[in-house]
Parts: C-alpha cells; structure tokens; sequence
C-alpha cells in the first residue's frame, strides 16, 4: 500500500499541511482539531510532540508547548488520544517534535505505535541525516514510517542533494532563517532561495515551512513547492478564535 | 581508554551535533576549520599574547597553607579567579573571539548563567570592536546583577530569557535561536563543554591552559607534574575539562567532579545530573540530563547560577561512565559554608560555584603527603549578595 | 636632586612624623627596623613568593591596541586590576602584614577610602590569621558596598567613622585613634604613602615592585627600560609612587600625576590638592593639603572614593615642586566617560580611580612614537553601582 | 618676671587645671569661662584651639571642636576675645592645640601674640620634640612662651628624660594609652605607670591628663602629679549644666 503521503503528494494542485501543538489549547483538543482540520479541507497535518526546549521554534509554538506540557500532555497521552484516529481521519498525519521525547520512549517502540496507530510519518528537526541513517532508518523502514527532513536557505546544494536522495514523502524546505514566528510575506533573497532550489530539479517534492501565515504568503510559497505548512499564525487564531473558528481560518487560506 | 573526541564528534556514547538542519552550515564551517585555525602558528600566537598580556596567565598555582593544615593534606589552588573578568571563562573566549575574527563573523551571541561568560564574551568583544549580544536568564539577571552590569559597561546588549526555570538552560535556548536567525554573519560562543560538536572539544581545548600550565607548575613545586587529586565544579564543565585536560591518559591521577546539588538530590531541587540525569538531548548534544521520564528537561536549581544546569558535557558524561572521574554532590548549604571558610582562612572569597568544590574536602579523606590541585574557578564577587543575604553580614 | 627619604623622614620640605607623644614608641619602632626587616632575605623571599603566587605577580604590561590609535601613540596599560583583590593596594599590605608579623603585632587596623585598601587589607589578614579593624566612612561605607561585603566576608570587622565628611580622612583619624588606644598589640597597616615617617617611604617600597616589573617588560617589548610617559591617578599616591619609583632618577621619562577636581577645581567641590593645597600638617605629615586660611583641613570631595583625599603623600608635594612631576585635575565628568570608553574599547572596567589618568588623554599631546606607560591601578568592580547611576545602565 | 606657670607650680598643693575648646557652647562663651573658672578656684587653664581633625582626642573633645569650628571659631576670633583678658585673670593661660593651625598662623606670629595677650605656654600634642628644638625653640623662647610636652605610658625612659629637658613648666603626663575619653577610675596599669615616673625623680613638674573625671580621679592622679587636667568631664558638664554650673562642678572637685 502506497503511504498517505505519497499518495497526496501525488495528488493534482497545492498542498495546505497545519501544525499544530497536541494538548493546546486543552489536552484534549487534539483530536478535535484533527477532525476540524479534515473536514476544512486541509491536505496534511504535522501534530506537534510538545517539547521543553523547543530551540528551533518561535514564541507561539514555545509558549504553545509549554502549556501543552503544563496541561498534562506527553508522549503516552498523545498515542492514547490518537487510537483509532483512522477510523474517521484519511489524510495524512505526521507527528513533528524534538528528538529527546522520542528516544527516551524509544525509537523503535515509537515507530512501532506510529505505524499501529496510522501515523505516517515523522519530521525530528533536531535528529541528523547522518545519524538517522546510521542508527535508526532501517527501523523506520521496518515500520514503514516516513521521516521527512528539513533544508534551509544556508543549505549547501551538495547536502540539499544528500537530502533529497534519503527523504521519505517530501523535504521540508524551511523558507527562512527566521525563526521568530510567522512574517506577511517573502522577501527577494527568500524568493531567490526558492527559486534556487526549484532549478534543482529534486526527486523530493518539497512543502514550505516557516514564515506561511495567510493566503498571500501561501500562495507565494506553493509557486515555488508543492504545498505549504501553516503552524504560528493557525496557533494564533487558536489563542483568539477557538476551536470553532479553524473552518473559517482554513477557507481565508484557501479561498 | 579514549578521552578525546572521535571524528563523528562523540566521546564513547555522548556528543554528537543533535541541532536542525538550520545550523548544520554553521556547525559544518566551524568543525571543517577551528582545528586548522587553533593549530595555525599566527593564531596560537595572537592566543598566547592575549592570555600572558591581556588575560593576566599564566595564573598562579598557590599552596594553600591554612586549608592544608585544616584538612590534613597537601592543597593547591590554581587561581583562575585571577584571570582578567575573574574566572576561567575568559581562556575559552579570548580563543574563540580569535577564530570568529578568522572566520569573518561580524556579531556574537552568547549565553551567559553566572554572568561570568557573559563579561568574557563582552569583554573580548570590546576588545575585538565586534557587536555582542547576550542572552540571560531572567532570574539569573536578578542574582547576578553586578555581571549585568558589567556587560552593558564593556558595550554589550544583554537580552533577558524568558522561558523555562528563566536560568541558563533557557538563555542557552534563545542564543540558539538568535544562531538560526543569523547563521551568516554571528559567531555564537558558547560557554562551556556543552553543545553540539565542535564545541565541547573546541572550548576543552581553550581551557587546557589550566592543566598545562598546572603540570610545570607543580614540577617546580613538589617535583612531579602529577598530583594525586583533581578536583573542580561542574556546571557544563569547562574549567573541569581544562583542569583534567593534560592528566585525563595519566591514571594515577584520580579525578574528582562535583556538581550542585542544590537543596538536596532528592528534593527536586537540584542539578545533580550525575545521579538524577538520564541520557538524552540537550542544546544539540546526546549527554546526560536531568529530565521526566517522558523527555522534557527538568528545570534544574542550585543557589549557584554557573552551575544551574541540567546537563553536563558529554566528555563528563564520558569521564562518569567509564568510572575515569568520581562525581560528588554537595548542596547550597555545603557550598556556602566552604565558600566563607575559604574566604576566612585563605582570604581569597570564591565565586559559589567555586566553594561547591571546597565543600567536598568535608566528605573526603585524603592521606597527609595527598597533593590535591583544587581549580579555583573564579571570585565572589559576583555573589555577594547571595552570601550577604544567605550569611546576614 | 634627591627623591628619597632623608634620614629625619623627608622629601626635601615634606615628610617627618608630626604625631601625638602616644605614637611615637610605635613609630620609633618601624623607623627602627623597618629597612632591616624589608631587606632581611628571608622577608624578601616570603614577600616575593606571595606576590607570585598569592597576588598573581608579575602583572602584565599590556600594549593598548585600541586607545593607542585613537590617541595616536604608544600606551601600555601595568595592570594592577589583575592583582588578587582587583587593585595594586595588595602589594603594600602583604608587605605590612609580614612586617607586622615579625613584630609579634597580633592585631592589624587600616583605614579605607574605596575600600580597597581595606579588602586588601582584610584579605591579607585572614592569609595570617590576624584579627583586623577597617575603619571607613560612613558616606564611603554607602557608595562603595561591594567592598564592605569583601570585608566581611574575609573576616574583618568594619567600623564607620562618623565625623567630619565621613571619608577617607575622617576613617584615617579614627584609626590613628585606634592606634593611639592600642598602640603594643597593634600594627596600622597605612594605605598609601600618607602618615607619619616611615609610613610613606614603606608604602613606596612596597609598591615599588610595579616599576621593577615595567622596566624588564618594557625591555622585552620596546627595546627600552624607559618610556616617554607615565600617567598614574594620585589619591594619596601610592600607585602613582610605585610607578614613578625606578624612574625618578631618570629625567628623560616625564611623569603626569592626576588627581580629581570633583565638580571642578574652583567648584567648592574638588580634592584637587595640587592647585588648592597649602603646606600644612595631614595625618602625621607635613605634605600639601587643602585648607582654610586658618588651618582647618576642608573635606574633599571626589565622585571617586579613593581620590577622596584632601592631601597627597609627602613625596609627591616634593615633586610637584621640584618641577619633577605635572599635575592634572581631572573632574567627575571627565573621569566617568573616560572609564566607560576604556571599558568599550579595551574590554577592561577601570576603577573611576583608575579613569581620571585616563580621561588626561583628552588634554595632553603625544608623539606618534611616544611610549606611554599608565598604571591600571585597579578594576571597576567596586564602582559599578555608581557607573550605573551616572549613566543609566 | 617669673613665668606665672612656673609661680603656680611653686605654689603649695595639688593643682586643678580645666581644658576646654574655645568657642563652645557658643562662640562668646570663650571668656566668660575663663573668669567663672578663675572665679571658682582653678588653678590654672588650657584654652582649647579647636582643629577640624584632632586625631588625639575622644568624642566629646572631637564633638566640642568641629561645634566650635562651626560657630566661627579660629585663630584671630580666639585672639581678639582674649584681647585684655589679664586686666582680669591671673592664673596661668595656656593654649592647647594641634600644629596646623598655628603653622599657619605662623609660628613666631602665634608666639608674638600669645605674648601680647599674655598666654603662658603652649600644649601642641603633634610638633614632636626634635622638630621643636631645631625650628621653634629660639622663638618660643624669643616670646617667652612656654612649651610643654606630653609623655605617655610607652614613652621610654631614655625619651622621658629627654623630655625632662626640654620641657618648660610641666610634663603633661598622659594617663593612658586610651583616648576614647574620661573614665571612672585608674587601673593597675595605669597606677604602676605613674609610681615608675615619680621614681625617675624628674626635674620638670607632672601635670596628669586624660582620663581624670572626677574628685576620685583627680586625687588618684594628683598622688603621683603636682596636678590634673579635667577636659571631657568639664566639656559633658557643660553640656549638661551651662556655664552657670561651672562653680558646682568645680567645687565638686575640690570639695
Ligand atoms: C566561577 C565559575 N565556576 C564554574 C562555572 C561553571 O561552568 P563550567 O562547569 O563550564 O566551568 C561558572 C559558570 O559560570 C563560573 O562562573
Ligand atoms: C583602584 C585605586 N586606584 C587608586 C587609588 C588611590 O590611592 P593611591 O593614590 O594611594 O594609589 C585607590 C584607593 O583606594 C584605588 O582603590
């Protein structure tokens, strides 16, 4: 069976993949959300593995996680929320978070109850390419889990190469060196940078992070990638419109 | 036994460079080039200078009479208290501003817990003209006030960390972020055998000044370059790394770490990571932390905010795993009591983070021709008030 | 001309011992043996090997990058900041408290204006294991707290002199009345070349060790013993003594004392002794000091406590006029900026003692070749709390 | 004519001798204390020249001095209200005061008016001896001003008998090595000091200071003295009783 991810990706037009923090704003929000999310429209979602240290992300997702960890949420809670999620959820689901909850639950059992649960991928920002392959792909493989990894705008062509040949689904391509939340739109050397790594003609298809807040950043990104991830700016209409406002976020995105 | 970092950056089971993918050029440009720059004749040279002329070493190696008779053995101190900025910091920053000038980086971040780096990044930053910011635990600001102080003197911005314990950890954190938001143009100089490869080694090599210059020191003094004991605080570890550096392939030298273990290892309130760590990732490096069992960082806590850590260095995590070095944890109480004795006895008043080391005399039994070499990491100053409030002088 | 003591304890017109019958036995005692205790070799090797070891000497002679090129000459910085206890105050006191040693003294007292002198003092005491008195100020106990803290927790008790402006005069008269109560047991550790002969020529000794120490630098960097220039700050005088020491038969090398005009020399509010003194009688000598024409000493005032002083040492009126010596009055505004633009350009926080010989660049001019040698004398630790205030930090 | 502090040592009888600071309370008072001291039985005077720093004397003296100094207290006020003071007293007068003021005022200057006045002698505590001899002794003895100096209980014998030398009229013998003002009573100490001077046989007169506060320590001192000085006491009484209480204290002494 072809992985969800690929086959979206497959899929005709651009994707809209959401982040969002599990356990935030109420532990047992996750679920809720992801359905809210389906039903929107959304191609994609990265649940996010909340994290004490979040070093490579802004202030939303930070205080976002440190209340998710504060209402009670870790990794046992998560699995648990998420048992039976394919019963009622297609698209695809990947779980973002930092290496250290991972390994102290344990890789393998980790992809283990992934694959049982229906996760289809992971993106670990904090777990090398070269480490991964040495230590944990086969693991991967073995549970058919996909783990996606990020290129940035420093990113030599070389590894960008290196990337795209041991990426599972697509690379993560993190739109600027900024990581201080969501801006309104892209400058010239970001467009520079997309345009540079369109020319490579990867294997990967590629999906834009970082820096996509609405419609105009959205769209401006999918000209260069196959889709876009929102997860500050969706984080802060979570702070100010609840869970209910997530449909009409969503539409202000896609028309 | 291997002590030294291995190609792939990790000492037997601990290193590594866990950082995203943002930072991989940085870690790439730096491991690529800071064994080619450190070992250059014109940079040992500029290095050398700085650390006779600027620095003020080679720092004495003082035989401490009156704690010697105290506590039945032969005590040296090696006086990195000092040092120009009043601790061992300055060795690993003098070289790293050197090698960020080398590498044509025109800003630097740090992270600072004690202040004590924070006054040797921005010191060197005056002194190379080059733009500094510093990151700082917001508690850590209100405890060390003098150092921030100090930092906006010497030009520096000092910018306050809000999350987390608000201690180092949590500095450490931003400085790596502001290291995503600028990898170009910044130099982030890290401040102890922490983080992610290059660093543990590169900063390790800095400060082995200190056991260099201890080796010839002591030949002059008791005719051996070897003492029986080593002893120094660890907070990441750095003056640890450089008081063990020249000695750690020499096994009759025993090797003594003492961390903080605040209110008691127990009392979940400490920073005992040799006993309460776990393996794990912290600031880019696989070591041992304190952490749930689900894998967030503790907060850490020790009255001493040098060594208000959660982790320590992977070569320490090393040294404990393969029984090289024996860790020891002494709490506030301990510490403050052995920091005015000190003070009392020898007249020299000991950065707190010091005094932990000093405090391990009084569970230790050592024979009366034992040559112990004590790494006296840095002055008080800078806790004052602590003892002032802690002792109600 | 003759820059010695003379045999009755003067500088040509300026020196003796104008004390109180209580104090003679106690002054008749150092003036006896002093100068054979001082050269006994025994003495000199313990002095010698706690400057090494104790003190961090030789402290080094560090060639100014920075502040060469904006004032376009050659400026060594002889940096007494890197002294144990942050100033050059330490090379007197472990002198006076071996000396009072082997006078079976078994109580020391000192006076202190920046309370340096009394760290220095306290520090050393505890190294001995001597119970000593600091008598302070009570405006000096406020504006220099750090160091009364230093004091404490070395042991010493501190006592506040409450009359007269409360500074370093008024700390002077309650500790020579303290000597006078005591005057067996009790040995009075004098912090610069002020007070009664010997007192003045002892201090100089001791400090002279800071110019032994630049003529075999300067040698090693320039190829000469000798430079154009020494600057030093002048509260009593006793770093500027050190400094001048080796160099005052040497009549190519011209010497800049400087001292603080405060608000302004005509201000009302200054200690500006060389433009406002008179021949008079100050603490046991007969030296320059600022007076009311009917002989009251007028309280001084300086933004800096050591310069605090409404006198200078002895040998200093003399070289003010043997012409030997220039004197410059440098004001708070003056020495407050030039501390702070030593601290951004050479990463060093002086003393705002240390800044007034600094901030004499701005009126003096130098040749492109000219070698200046300015003494360092100690660093900002103490005054951060009044460069915060000044500045807004 | 015989020095009248020579006339009065000759005099039958243990002699009671007051300092105090010229211009305290007030800065007029300065007279009028020395004829209500004439007045009640007095033996003789030490008119206290006030100095702002005067490092050999206790709080009270210390206190009375930096009042007096701020009263408008100094060398030529002091003078002028001594103007005429011997149409009206004949007791010695002698000036106590540190060197500064008199340095200058001018040595030979403060001489030749202390003569015109008729003050009898001088008390410098801190013009040593040597200094004296070399440089002032030809004008004190130009003026006929009396110089009297101070031994203390560490004072060699071999200086003691110096002293013995050159002193003119009487040796302020200090009583003890504390400055911290009057006390109660003499110790042991003190009582073994005092017996080794008289054994000394000196030619010159001792006057006892410091530390005599009271008619018990007036007669312990004046056992081993031809007289005492009372200063802090008679400085504390008048802060307590005024002027008007002068007679009673003085009395209180005496009888
Ligand atoms: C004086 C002093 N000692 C020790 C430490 C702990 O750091 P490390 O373990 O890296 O030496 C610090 C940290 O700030 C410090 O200031
Ligand atoms: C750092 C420093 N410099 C200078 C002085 C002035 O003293 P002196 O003139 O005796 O050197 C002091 C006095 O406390 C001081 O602390």
């Amino acid at each position: 069976m072809m992985n969800r991810i690929d086959k979206k990706l497959k899929e005709e037009g651009k994707l809209l993949s959401i982040y969002f923090t599990a356990g935030y704003p109420s532990k047992d929000d996750t679920v809720d959300i992801i359905f809210k999310l389906q039903e929107s429209g959304v191609d994609m979602i990265e649940i996010g593995l909340p994290f004490s240290d979040p070093l490579a992300d802004g202030p939303t997702i930070q205080d976002s996680s440190s209340e998710a960890i504060k209402n009670g949420m870790n990794t046992n809670v998560l699995f648990n929320q998420l048992k039976g999620i394919r019963n009622k959820v297609s698209i695809p689901l990947i779980i973002m978070g930092y290496f250290n909850p991972i390994l102290q639950y344990g890789v393998e059992d980790f992809c283990k109850k992934c694959n049982e649960i229906g996760i289809d991928g992971l993106i670990i920002p904090d777990l090398p390419m070269d480490y991964y392959e040495e230590n944990y792909k086969s693991i991967f493989k073995k549970y058919e889990i996909y783990n996606m990894f990020l290129i940035a705008p420093q990113t030599s062509d070389e590894r960008i190469k290196k990337i795209d040949s041991i990426s599972d689904g697509f690379i993560y391509m993190v739109s600027s060196s900024s990581i201080t939340g969501s801006k309104d739109s892209f400058s010239s050397e970001q467009l520079e940078y997309f345009e540079r790594i369109e020319k490579m003609n990867l294997k990967t298809p590629r999906i834009t992070g970082f820096g996509v807040a609405n419609k105009k950043t959205f769209e401006a990104a999918v000209k260069f990638s196959k889709g876009a991830i929102i997860g500050s700016a969706f984080i802060k209409n979570l702070d100010s419109g609840g869970i209910e406002s997530i449909d009409k976020f969503i539409k202000s995105i896609r028309d | 036994m291997k002590y030294t970092v291995d190609k792939k950056g990790f000492y037997g089971n601990y290193g590594g460079a866990f950082v995203p993918e943002m930072l991989f050029p940085n870690l790439d440009e730096l491991e690529k080039n800071y064994n080619k720059i450190i070992g250059d004749k014109d940079f040992q040279n500029d290095y050398n200078n700085l650390l006779k002329d600027y620095v003020g070493r080679p720092t004495p190696l003082y035989f401490a009479e009156r704690i010697s008779e105290k506590y039945k053995c032969k005590i040296y101190l090696k006086r990195e208290d000092l040092c120009h900025t009043g601790a061992h910091k300055i060795n690993n920053t003098i070289g790293q501003i050197l090698l960020a000038k080398r590498l044509g980086k025109k800003r630097i971040i740090a992270e600072t817990g004690a202040g004590q780096h924070g006054v040797a990044t921005a010191t060197v930053c005056a002194l190379a003209g080059i733009e500094c910011v510093i990151y700082m635990g917001a508690v850590d600001i209100k405890r060390q006030a003098p150092n921030v102080a100090r930092m906006k003197m010497l030009g520096a911005s000092v910018v306050s960390a809000e999350s987390g314990s608000k201690t180092l950890k949590d500095a450490t954190n931003e400085a790596i972020r502001d290291w995503i938001n600028n990898p170009v143009t910044t130099h982030y100089i890290i401040g102890s055998v922490v983080g992610p490869h290059p660093y543990p080694d590169m900063v390790a090599k800095f400060q082995s000044v200190i056991s260099t210059e201890i080796r010839s020191q002591l030949l002059e003094k008791e005719g051996t370059e070897s003492p029986n004991y080593l002893i120094a605080n660890i907070g990441g570890g750095s003056n640890a790394a450089g008081l063990y550096y020249n000695y750690l392939e020499d096994h009759n030298v025993k090797i003594i770490s003492v961390e903080a273990a605040g209110k008691g290892v127990e009392s979940g309130k400490s920073a005992a990571t040799s006993v309460l760590g776990k393996i794990g990732i912290i600031h880019g490096s696989k070591t041992l932390l304190m952490q749930t069992n689900d894998g967030q960082i503790t907060e850490p806590y020790s009255i001493s905010a040098g060594l208000d850590y959660p982790g320590v260095g992977p070569l320490h995590a090393h040294l404990l795993e393969t029984k090289r070095a024996e860790f020891m944890s002494i709490t506030d109480d301990d510490a403050m009591l052995a920091g005015l004795e000190i003070s009392k006895l020898e007249g020299i008043i000991p950065a707190i983070e010091t005094a932990h080391a000093f405090a391990a005399f009084n569970y230790l039994d050592f024979k009366s021709d034992d040559i112990i070499v004590v790494n006296f990491s840095g002055r008080g100053d800078k806790d004052l008030n602590t003892y002032i409030d802690y002792f109600n002088l």
